[in-house]
């Protein structure tokens, strides 16, 4: 109940400053708080990377070891992701296995690594059918104040980019970095009233209507598309979010990088 | 989307598909609304080859009780594929695929929903996907929104939903299973006709910007044609309710109080 | 508390009924309320059924794979029987793993199935210790208006009836028809006060105080039984069911058929 | 049941089992009341080649909440077999069989005890199998009804059970290990012996009537039998409960309010 | 609430009985109560025993099988510690998995056997990083009145003196004894207020601040501990513990035998 | 401990270790405070090659219900490895291991804070290990100490912990990984050096008496090194919060209302 009204009071402040066009930490719509990014900082995984995006804190690791391939895939490396919303980022997240706030979160990193064809999965057989490197993509975020969707995504990048295939442990010859091809990035926004917001801060989430994320490659091909929360966005909206997105891509790919 | 893609044909000379259908034709869609006696409200669905049932309880007591809202209903709907609907047996039981398309399915219905209405009670929705081709969650969606409405849940409109992709080179409509499993890019959307409001969209693959142009004017077409097919199994299910004496084709009697 | 209230009077006016002969929708004590099943209704199954008695209506799929015999039968395909009680089919179901309802359901048609020796297992081996047939029979409740246990019953026997052996698609040679030996049939019965009714709808399961179900075969042997609820039945009482069920196996065997 | 079965010799010319028995002849049953001190009330029986342990808690609240009966108390049983009760170790937590082995003792004993005494509340029963040879399901139930009367819970009656089956083509009382997995069907039945009612009834195998008739007529002597050891269990407890100046050998004390 | 009061109450009685040099049931401070050990009472496992400690009564089986051994230790068995604190032994005792009492238990059992290296597990290899023998500990609290971890400890090594490996079931050769090296004993104080008091029953522990378990083997050289509950220890109260464990366990160790 | 010891040297000529320390000194161990925003106070620690967060939340609302204590708060402590924390991939989620350290370090802070001020709530201590070197429990229950302190919640002192542990025969303090691996025994402990009170004692492996003794005697020493830079990474957090007006080195603002 105090929550209730504690968030209408917020709402309506987020919305009083929006008519003036203005958000409340005195960004502009499309502008992303300050982003760092520190890779390789866990020496007992083959990549990882600790992003922030103002406040919010995230650590991600990649572990490789080697297995077999699906059947319906024996030339290809097998990629694992998996987020976990620990209750030491936030009071409102309970320890145990992933709900579907989290299971969302990793799927849709998952998807934008995945289906950008980011990593090269093909370099990652060692014998067809038999022999594949496994990747698993672990997530653990540490401070949750909004927009964990690129956060994540960011830690993802920075780790896979930062990744050491662990080959002479594993006696397949030498050491190598992750077979990478493309360098995918990915953007959210939300809509609060009539008002596109990138990057929304924790407060923001809470009263946002819709929410849409894109990722997008090199060229200004989509690859990976989200929509979420329960307001509606237009066709205009949406085409509006894609092309801010294919706008910030540059300057955010340089930042992860 | 599989990476192993576009040695298969997918479009013929003539630009027909495998199933014979056009680029931008959809699947034979059948709805028959009001089928089962214990759910307040449900629906079957015939569409291509997948069957799907929806069915929905509510507004009922919210349990449990922490997740209960002060000012309105909340949506909970469960997708779930039965075991055998699949080529390869799936194990009962929510898995992190089904979790992912019950909590969006979820959302794009509380949109239309009036929750305001029935403050800390639950609306639940249950899709049991019987046989799979492709396009589940979005038949799902367009089940579940008329069962919503056969259990009389105020509603200010309905959702259909369709799921465009690519394969071969072409933004194709509606995708059966094996455009899907071969294809390289899935888009499934739910659109309002009315609105043109987007309430569910998800996208994997690869599409320029063009293609999405067209994927969108292919989908926003096809939900005005899935529109009325549930208008329809609604107006079956109203009429043979009311019986013989009120069999008209007046919308009056369809949920949409803002029309 | 108002269920509590609700259930007693039903209680009463069911027995008041019974008192005079009569059941709530107007049948004999050994009538069953009307049976449809649709048979090979699921295209991605082997073999499938959906039936129905009354309003009560269940959908049963087999599904077949490869796999490895257990150790004490290397000659024998395997059978697992699974029932989802899901909450689509009654207010009173919740989501989850199945409960003891579901588990006693699914045990009970398993063994009709298995006791009756209905399916020929043996003609279901591969390569004896190595290779046999493992069939999965999935049963979900859509609907529930009593008397689950024959419906579930009808629905698998008919799917098995109706299912093929995949064998090319595991390139173990042609196509052929689940090898089955048997038809047996089941019955449930229920007793209120001193009534025996066949096929209890959801209300007078509700009020009932004992319930047996009985599996017999084509010579009217005994495959398996199973009494249920609080309730006492007499020896007297447990004769008069089984041969009654004697009776109706006929008319039933082939509806199901 | 197996159905490997009929090549192995269960009664020779003499009539006599594998272990000497005759067909209609219980294995050696022994039971001991109040073995526990934690617990309101316990047994420890041995039966053949089988060791259970039973123990009651209650009439108490009942957790959750949600399963509380506002007239009655509920039974809530729960059959375990200790990982090393068998031949090849059995992972610790419930399986689907002692899930249905826990409802069908549950309400083979809800029948006999006075519940609608105790609304709101629960009597849990726990039965734990500490070697198993057959049988353990009537075992157990049999140890529980005498763990409910030693809790001092007011029954109109004791429950006996026991299992009759078929081996070799013989109808045979109280199968043990070997005769159950290798025999042709199997009856555990419990049955009231003042009354003839039975509680607890199941079949698998293939028994034709006339043998069905005759496996009863074994259940039903037996119980008698089993009824007269469960009897004497607790006389031996009140008796040394009491002390010296109160063991006669008078029914009085046992509880058969209805008697 | 109404705990709460009995449990200040008991714990004044306690408290004052202390202070007066007295334990409830008349125990001196360093006594254990009557111990009795019943060796290979489960004929379904290779080793089994049950101990009673008072009116704690605890059955532990030791099941053997052949499997792979970990990749670490390729040449020898591999031990499983499980217990059970089973709704039968007490009323707080809940059904589901071991929780975390449950869970501390046996991994302090584990460890007083693991680390006392009492079992030659180097003798339970088979063939050498394919085959060792692997024990499942399986531990049952059957009635709980204090002093668990001493009661399982005592079970679980009366358990291994009386197992065989067996070797003939699994075509491995003869059956033989399971080799042990060690014979550990532990002991188990609690601290009330300023006593410290071996063996505490149930009432003592309910009331104690700090409990110490220490394993020693025949040299009288440490293996093991396990400090438990909030309260605190000085080194001078860990040092007189552990002489007092010393001298208890020749006596203890002949009990146990 | 492995039992696989004793062959690799852990011991030079000259006393030093594999990494260079005496045999009684300790890995480099950086502590700083106040370091995440959402949580109520919180400490990132690294410690030789560990890398640890705490983080804590409370008092507040004790969830489940039945675990609140009307007279003082409950201490729930998780501590939890993270997958890639350690050399192969550990599966998320509690395993049995990180459930018993767990329990034992709630305990142990249980000790310290002044639990009675806070009725029928918990206070909810996460430890994080985001890469593991040998020590990681005491280095939990470290940062935890200064963690809570962060949060302001009222503590009679600060919990400094160390292990020691035994290799190629010598007593050592604050195992490495390696030392960790093929020693062969370990012993962590918690002790404040004010009181010299034990707080968390495990061991494991194979001590002497005499062996006891020094271990002991380090641990004692180094609790006293660890306390200082708790204290001091306090100072520094207060330090920042007041910003310069405040910048003493007085001990009065630290949580020892005790001292």
């Amino acid at each position: 109940m105090a929550d209730e009204v504690v968030s209408q009071i917020k709402k309506g402040h987020i919305h009083k400053l929006l008519s003036m066009g203005r958000r409340m930490d005195g960004r502009s719509a499309d502008e992303y708080r300050s982003i760092t990014v520190e890779a390789g900082i866990i020496g007992s995984a083959q990549g990882s990377a600790r992003v922030r995006i103002g406040n919010t804190d995230v650590v991600v690791g990649v572990k490789m070891d080697v297995g077999s391939p699906f059947p319906d895939t024996p030339d290809r490396g097998v990629l694992t992701t998996n987020a976990e919303l620990i209750p030491m980022a936030s009071p409102t997240f309970e320890p145990g296995p992933p709900d579907q706030n989290a299971i969302e979160l990793s799927r849709v990193v998952d998807r934008g690594i995945r289906e950008s064809e980011m990593i090269d999965l093909q370099k990652l057989c060692i014998v067809e059918g038999e022999e594949v490197w496994i990747n698993f993509l672990d997530i653990y975020v540490l401070d949750y104040d909004g927009n964990l969707f690129d956060a994540c995504f960011y830690g993802a990048v920075a780790a896979l980019r930062n990744t050491i295939v662990p080959a002479e442990k594993h006696e397949k010859g030498d050491d190598y970095p992750m077979p990478l091809r493309h360098y995918p990035i990915q953007t959210t926004a939300v809509k609060i009233e009539n008002s596109i917001l990138f990057d929304p801060a924790l407060d923001e989430e809470m009263v946002a209507d819709a929410r849409l994320t894109v990722t997008t490659d090199e060229n200004g091909d989509l690859r990976a598309m989200q929509k979420g929360l329960a307001g509606a966005l237009t066709l205009d909206e949406v085409n509006e979010i894609i092309d801010t997105s294919l706008r910030l891509s540059k300057g955010l790919r340089e930042i992860i990088g | 989307m599989s990476e192993i893609v576009d040695d298969i044909k997918f479009i013929d000379e003539e630009g027909k598909r495998i199933d014979g259908r056009r680029v931008d034709e959809m699947r034979p869609l059948k709805i028959e609304a009001g089928v089962l006696k214990r759910a307040d409200g449900s629906a079957y669905l015939e569409w291509g080859d997948n069957k799907v049932m929806a069915a929905v309880y509510g507004p009922r007591e919210c349990h449990p009780r922490h997740m209960q809202n002060p000012s309105r209903a909340i949506i909970q709907c469960r997708y779930n594929m039965m075991s055998f609907s699949v080529s390869d047996r799936k194990r009962p039981g929510p898995d992190r695929r089904s979790i992912e398309i019950s909590k969006i399915i979820s959302e794009a219905l509380e949109n239309v929903v009036f929750t305001e209405n029935f403050p800390r009670t639950s609306i639940d929705v249950y899709i049991e996907v019987l046989q799979a081709n492709a396009g589940t969650r979005v038949a799902g969606l367009t089940a579940a929104s008329v069962a919503l409405a056969d259990a009389g849940i105020p509603m200010r409109d309905l959702v259909p939903a369709v799921a465009v992709g690519k394969a071969d080179g072409h933004i194709i409509l509606d995708l059966n299973g094996k455009e899907d499993n071969f294809g390289s890019a899935d888009l499934p959307i739910a659109m309002i006709p009315r609105t043109g409001e987007v309430l569910l969209m998800q996208m994997d693959g690869h599409m320029t910007m063009e293609e999405l142009d067209l994927a969108l004017s292919y989908a926003k077409k096809a939900c005005q044609e899935i529109y009325d097919i549930q208008r329809d199994a609604l107006h079956r299910r109203y009429a043979s309710q009311a019986g013989t004496e009120d069999d008209n084709d007046d919308d009056d009697d369809l949920p949409d109080e803002e029309a």
